[in-house]
């Protein structure tokens, strides 16, 4: 399937929940609003057209000009009928979620990929998006009590932790080393 | 290698002192136990490490006997059950050691066998399945602990008392030596039925503790 | 720029006592003296020392000999010699004085010019108690010597199987000295006792295991003679020590307070109740055969060469020798059955927490006891200290020093016990580096579901043959040869192809890692 | 403080809930046990906090991030170019691979032509390293299961890869030779020989593995049955790669969506077979580690038929790409993924028309393959956590990134 | 000074007297059977001495010494068996809370 098709498939499914959809460049995706993600991402997953049976990556944007954050989800589709078979049939796609920057919140899907349940982890950890029924929604690379989310635009790297001075780079005010 | 070095190794070494005392138990064993054999063939034997009568026996029983009574009141003195199963151990070694000065080899090595490598591992084993923590405590009262000590004391005393004034009789054969093929040989003669029946009674403990041990019940 | 502090208090300096000082200003002087020589001569003073060696122990057994024959057993046959006194210093029969001693020896011409002072010399050999100190310390440098001397050649052929070359550099030639150089260095380490371990416990279970493994030692035979005591029941009081080696083990995955010892202890005595059982019962098949428990005794019977051998001598002898030996690896706790201290999935078992000393104990230990289980199998089912050829072939040699040589060197004497047990070792070594290891529910299924099944059908299939060659029927006794000679010839066949495999291993060593390396890689 | 208090200290985020456990089982004590960060099979520093009760594991909860270097976070301040020798230290076992991972996201952005002779060295060198990364996990798996023998045997043949890699580029770990637009530098004189005699001396190598290892009957028993990995659990997980194909599907993106040119070559794409059919043992189940370790072995042989073809017709010409000095990337994004030896390696870049990405995310094949851990190691026995684990083959510098 | 049987027997007596008290005052349930093991071993060291100082030749003593260790090693095969039952339906080993006799 191309990616005009995908498009085209879901504005007629989820009229509602298509925001933007861009099929040009390399990477086409659809924006769909958060409230209506999960909903969508049933559809991706279980629709017999669609079949987007693997999620790939999610990755996290900071987008400070427009103060929104948003995941990319690229997903694709991996044909199971006949394993046994090389198949090479396959489509790739990719869905937009944005949500605002000072209450990130969007659904999480982990219950239809169980591989999201990581990914959203880390998107959680790095920056500090909120994923709704996720069932274990803990920082995943940083400490538990690691403070801010470092992959954001504006986060400001600690000077120590517990004592531990940080960094080499910046001068802190006690020099330690 | 600096001359500190060698100066530390040696402060080491003499920090490691302790160590000897394995050397010291081997030793002991060794004039406890066996035969010495001669270094021609053919020489003579000597049927027992130490002679009765000999002053090397009465060593010998002392040390062993001591090491005896010190890990059997070791063990019901220990609060820790680790504690206790280690102070079991070297009372059930000290026996089979007193066992090689009463000239029972076989014996001594069966003790050694089933005792100290099969009773005691198991005793360990449900240690450390039933434990919480090995020092979980489950004190006994007072009161307890005072009439334990009491019977045991009284009961030693007249043990002691009747021991001392006892007439034991020596009959003629004493000190015979007995050989492993002797006792094999009464047990498949004189002692077989209890034998046959220690097998029988084998055979039910390990249906029991299977049917115990079961995983689904 | 600031001193981060260690979060542990660097411990006082030991004050030492006197005997400390003067021990450490003995080894401060020999070092000095010694340091230059060794360095210079490495290679010469490894020979050397192995020399001496042999002589030393060869020296001992013929003064004792000289010493049983020609002055005791005279003295006791004398008309007028009256045995004295007992005291602690005598234990045996004879309180020979010099002056005794001396009339003994008055028609030795050789030694008259030194006179009274020999009299002296052989005065406290006549004495049990200084024969047994003896014999003990000779002992106790065998223990020393066995396992440092092992772990040198397990890591030489664990190199050799792994395309490469182990140790190298300590000692100059292959690394003899690397033994004794780690051993120095763990002697040196700093001594650990874990944050939370029972103290006591811990410092005392590496001495529970090393003490059994020593004391197994005691009653183990070399030779016809060469052995510290004449055990009645030496195989059981053997297997008995080994087993409480156990208790050790256990205490020290207790003790450590880590969690991973303690399943290395749980691991070990799961293992060693299982596996003692198959492995007593492997025993107990040639003991069937036999008739004694004696290892001396079993060893006798044995004196006809290769065929005459208890392994080939019924074909549940032979079965029972590969059961004896799978259930020693594991009451061992060699590859593939290492699990109390695996390191994938243990860390280090029951040795996590220990370092230094008493990890070195531990290895001792095991070495040692991997010896005296490969001495027991080559005493119990290969012949013992007698070689694959018959000891009569010998028996026109004659009595002289020579030919007693020559007999221990050809027909039956100490040195094929240890060619034995080294062999035996090497197979264990060859396992570990080649198998993996095995799982513990499938380690109690081989051990409660197969071995013991199957050394039980062993045993029964013995006392049936045994039964039946008491009969003298000439037809079984045919049977019987006929059995030795099959048997026999199928283990040729085994030692046949491993020297050839090995030979054509060793003639094609450089095609076995590969020209490449050698010649054409960059970098090589 | 007895071990529970120690260990539920440092583990607090995981509650002991000792009324799970199945009843009727020997119930003895149940217990937190940490494997790592520090132990020898959780490759790197993987912390797996176990729920154990004997020799059984309840649980097995991975904790992650040990070896955390905000790799992407430093992605967004550096030009492609200087990023790629960060990439080589993600996967460190397999840096030729993620050099390319990351050309040619940039590439596919900025719209850059890799000339053929560097899409064909590319490849050689691509499938080099996933020999190397192999042999490398071959050699630790062993390891894992006790045996310590293949493991040398390995790497007696990655360190002959790793001389070639060095003749090629001057590094044995950290390439950094297929950049953005090709390849940092021609090969050498006389490589490409020297790379075919290694190969003709390769190959009879991989039975001796199979002899030794695969086929040996006590890591067939330790392994085949354990750690079985459904082909729909493999795909909800994210799985890819040999975890992937050791399920039993055959797919690969070398095929499924080529790059650098992998369609011009002939190679199968190896997949598991349930035990007793043809080599494979008795026992072996269709998703299981010994299926995983295998399928391994069999790509190193496809890897060797890659690279001879490679290295037959290697094109002549340019190996870089018309240099742009301060390459420019657009204002788009781009997700492109590789077939990393563990699976798919992707990244996912976007410019804003500066030199220096607006953000770059990795998508480790090791960090999505380590999901399943958890539940793989539901009520197995504890020397199969290893087994599981170091079937995954992961690498803890991916993971972490 | 000749060791004779009385020394042994007192040895013997310590140990036992020992035993007893180690079953009558721990509550743990392999702690008494620690105590017990202690006892039986009294008995057959008190069997032996007597086979060796009054056993005319006999094995008697030393035979009884063998049944008492066979009879110990089955009685803490069961015993451990029944401990580790206790404990898996009453999660303690502590004799005095294992009152009911439902298993």
């Amino acid at each position: 399937m191309a990616p005009e098709e995908i498009c085209k498939l879901l504005t007629t499914e989820f009229t509602d929940a298509i925001v933007k959809t861009v099929v040009e460049g390399a990477h086409p995706y659809v924006q769909v609003s958060p409230d209506r993600w999960p909903d969508v991402a049933r559809f991706l997953c279980d629709d017999s057209r669609l079949g987007m049976n693997l999620l790939r990556s999610i990755s996290a944007l900071d987008l400070l000009s427009d103060d929104r954050l948003a995941c990319v989800y690229d997903l694709m589709r991996i044909v199971v009928d006949r394993p046994d078979v090389l198949i090479t049939e396959t489509h790739e796609f990719a869905i937009r979620v944005e949500t605002d920057r000072n209450e990130p919140v969007i659904p999480s899907v982990a219950d239809v990929w169980p591989a999201a349940d990581w990914h959203e982890r880390e998107a959680y950890d790095l920056m500090g998006i909120r994923f709704t029924d996720h069932p274990d929604l803990r920082r995943i690379l940083c400490p538990d009590d690691w403070e801010g989310y470092p992959l954001r635009k504006d986060y400001e790297f600690p000077l120590e932790y517990h004592g531990i001075p940080a960094t080499t780079e910046y001068e802190l005010p006690n020099p330690r080393h | 290698m600096s001359i500190d070095r060698v100066n530390q190794l040696s402060s080491t070494c003499v920090r490691r002192r302790f160590a000897l005392a394995p050397a010291l138990l081997v030793l002991g064993v060794t004039l406890l136990c066996g035969t010495r054999a001669m270094a021609s063939s053919g020489g003579e034997v000597v049927t027992t490490a130490a002679e009765p009568g000999s002053l090397l026996e009465v060593v010998l029983f002392y040390a062993v006997a001591t090491m005896t009574i010190v890990s059997s009141v070791a063990v019901c003195m220990s609060k820790n059950i680790v504690r206790m199963a280690l102070w079991l151990f070297m009372t059930l070694a000290s026996v089979s050691f007193l066992y090689f000065l009463l000239a029972a080899n076989f014996l001594a090595s069966i003790q050694l066998v089933v005792y100290a490598g099969g009773t005691l591992v198991l005793l360990v084993f449900g240690v450390m399945l039933t434990n919480k923590s090995p020092w979980a405590r489950y004190t006994p009262g007072k009161l307890e602990l005072v009439g334990a000590a009491a019977v045991c004391s009284v009961l030693l005393v007249a043990l002691w008392l009747v021991f001392l004034r006892a007439e034991w009789s020596r009959l003629p054969g004493a000190f015979a030596g007995t050989s492993v093929a002797d006792l094999g040989r009464s047990l498949l003669s004189v002692y077989v039925v209890p034998f046959e029946v220690a097998g029988v009674l084998l055979m039910i403990v390990m249906v029991g503790a299977a049917h115990l041990a079961r995983q689904d019940k | 720029m600031t001193q981060f502090s260690v979060p542990w208090q660097p411990r006082p300096a030991h004050p030492y006592g006197m005997a400390s000082r003067a021990v450490i200003a003995l080894a401060q002087s020999v070092y000095g003296f010694a340091a230059p020589i060794v360095s210079r001569f490495p290679g010469a003073i490894l020979i050397s020392a192995v020399i001496a060696t042999c002589v030393g122990v060869w020296m001992h057994s013929v003064l004792f000999g000289w010493v049983d024959t020609q002055l005791i057993q005279a003295a006791v046959t004398l008309p007028d010699y009256t045995p004295p006194a007992l005291s602690l210093l005598s234990p045996s029969t004879w309180g020979l004085t010099p002056s005794v001693i001396h009339a003994l020896r008055v028609d030795e011409t050789v030694a008259a010019s030194v006179a009274g002072l020999l009299d002296y010399v052989l005065w406290p050999v006549q004495f049990w108690i200084v024969r047994d100190v003896v014999g003990l310390g000779a002992l106790f440098g065998l223990f020393n010597v066995i396992p440092v001397y092992v772990i040198w050649w397990e890591r030489k052929v664990a190199g050799r199987i792994q395309s490469r070359l182990g140790p190298m550099r300590v000692g100059g030639w292959h690394g003899w000295a690397q033994s004794p150089a780690d051993g120095i260095k763990l002697i040196l380490k700093e001594d650990l006792v874990p944050a939370g371990a029972d103290g006591p416990l811990f410092r005392l279970a590496p001495y529970l295991t090393i003490i059994p493994s020593l004391l197994a030692f005691l009653a183990l035979p070399f030779g016809a003679t060469y052995v510290l005591r004449e055990l009645d029941v030496a195989l059981v009081f053997i297997l008995g020590v080994l087993g409480a080696e156990v208790v050790g083990v256990i205490l020290a995955g207790w003790a450590s307070n880590n969690k991973w010892s303690v399943y290395g202890a749980m691991r070990e005595a799961c293992q060693m109740i299982s596996y003692e059982i198959p492995m007593g019962m492997a025993l107990l098949v040639p003991v069937i055969c036999v008739g004694t428990l004696s290892l001396s005794g079993i060893a006798d019977v044995q004196q006809g060469g290769w065929f005459s051998w208890i392994a080939f001598s019924n074909p549940f002898c032979f079965a029972a020798f590969v059961c004896y030996f799978i259930a020693s690896l594991a009451s061992l706790k060699r590859a593939p059955f290492d699990l109390p201290e695996a390191e994938s999935e243990l860390v280090a078992g029951f040795v996590t927490e220990y370092s230094g000393f008493r990890w070195s104990l531990f290895f001792f230990a095991e070495y040692a006891a991997m010896f005296v289980i490969c001495a027991i199998a080559s005493i119990v089912f290969l012949g013992g200290w007698h070689s694959p050829l018959p000891a009569s072939w010998g028996g026109g040699l004659g009595d002289g020093l020579l030919a007693r040589g020559l007999t221990g060197l050809l027909f039956s004497g100490p040195i094929w016990l240890m060619f034995k047990s080294v062999f035996l070792l090497y197979v264990q070594l060859w396992l570990r580096w080649t198998l993996p290891r095995i799982r513990i529910d499938q380690v109690l299924y081989s051990c409660i579901q197969v071995l013991l099944p199957l050394t039980m059908v062993l045993v029964f299939g013995a006392t049936v043959w045994t039964w039946a060659s008491t009969g003298h029927n000439a037809l079984w006794s045919t049977v019987e040869a006929a059995t030795r000679i099959i048997l026999g010839s199928i283990g040729l066949v085994f030692i046949g192809g491993f020297i050839a495999i090995a030979g054509y291993g060793f003639y094609h060593r450089r095609r076995m890692v590969g020209n490449l390396v050698q010649d054409v890689m960059p970098g090589s | 403080m007895t071990m529970a208090d120690t260990v539920l200290e440092s583990a607090p985020d995981l509650l002991v809930d000792t009324d799970r456990v199945e009843q009727g089982d020997l119930r003895t004590e149940e217990m937190l046990v940490n494997m790592g960060p520090q132990h020898p099979s959780t490759h790197g520093v993987l912390r797996v906090v176990l729920r154990t009760d004997g020799e059984m594991v309840l649980e097995a909860i991975p904790h992650i991030g040990y070896l955390h270097r905000c790799a992407e976070k430093i992605g967004e301040s550096l030009a492609p170019y200087q990023y790629i020798p960060y990439t080589d230290r993600m996967d460190y076992l397999a840096g030729m691979n993620n050099n390319q991972a990351f050309a040619i996201a940039v590439e596919r952005l900025c719209g850059l032509e890799v000339p053929a002779r560097a899409q064909a060295i590319r490849v050689v060198f691509a499938e080099f390293n996933r020999i190397a990364s192999h042999l490398v996990s071959l050699g630790t798996y062993g390891l894992d299961m006790g045996a310590f023998t293949p493991f040398l045997y390995c790497f007696r043949e990655r360190e002959m890869i790793l001389d070639l890699f060095e003749a090629a580029c001057g590094a044995r770990l950290t390439y950094s030779y297929i950049t953005v637009g090709g390849i940092h530098e021609d090969l050498p004189a006389g490589w490409v020989e020297r790379c075919l005699e290694f190969l003709d001396y390769f190959e009879p190598k991989i039975d001796d593995y199979n002899n030794l290892l695969s086929f040996n009957h006590i890591f067939v028993k330790r392994t085949a049955g354990v750690g079985v990995v459904s082909v729909d659990e493999a795909i909800a997980y994210g799985l890819t790669g040999p975890p992937l194909r050791g399920s039993g599907i055959r797919w690969d993106l070398r095929k499924v969506l080529p790059y650098d040119g992998y369609e011009m070559y002939d190679f199968d794409v190896p997949i598991a077979r349930s035990g007793g059919t043809d080599e494979i043992p008795h026992g072996v189940v269709v998703g299981d580690c010994w299926s995983r370790y295998y399928v391994r072995v069999l790509e190193m042989t496809q890897s060797v038929r890659i690279m001879r073809q490679a290295l037959a017709n290697l094109p002549d010409g340019d190996t870089e790409a018309k240099k742009i000095k301060n390459l420019k990337l657009p204002d788009d994004e781009v997700y492109v993924g590789i077939e990393n030896p563990r699976g798919q390696l992707g990244f996912y870049v976007r410019g804003d028309g500066s030199t220096i990405p607006s953000r770059v995310k990795a998508r480790g094949p090791s960090f999505c393959n380590l999901s399943i851990t958890t539940p793989l190691c539901r009520n197995v026995m504890l020397a199969d956590v290893p087994a599981i684990i170091g079937s995954i083959d992961v690498v803890m510098g991916e993971v972490d990134r | 000074m000749t060791i004779g049987v009385t020394h042994f027997l007192v040895v013997g007596a310590v140990m036992f007297c020992c035993g007893l008290y180690t079953m009558s005052t721990k509550r743990n349930a392999i702690g008494i059977l620690i105590g017990v093991e202690l006892v039986l071993n009294s008995s057959a060291l008190n069997l032996v001495a007597f086979d060796r100082y009054m056993g005319a030749g006999r094995l008697d003593g030393q035979i009884m010494a063998l049944f008492i260790i066979v009879l110990a090693a089955a009685e803490a095969a069961l015993a451990v068996g029944i401990c580790i039952n206790v404990y898996r339906n009453l999660a303690t080993v502590d004799v005095d809370k294992a009152t009911q006799l439902r298993g």
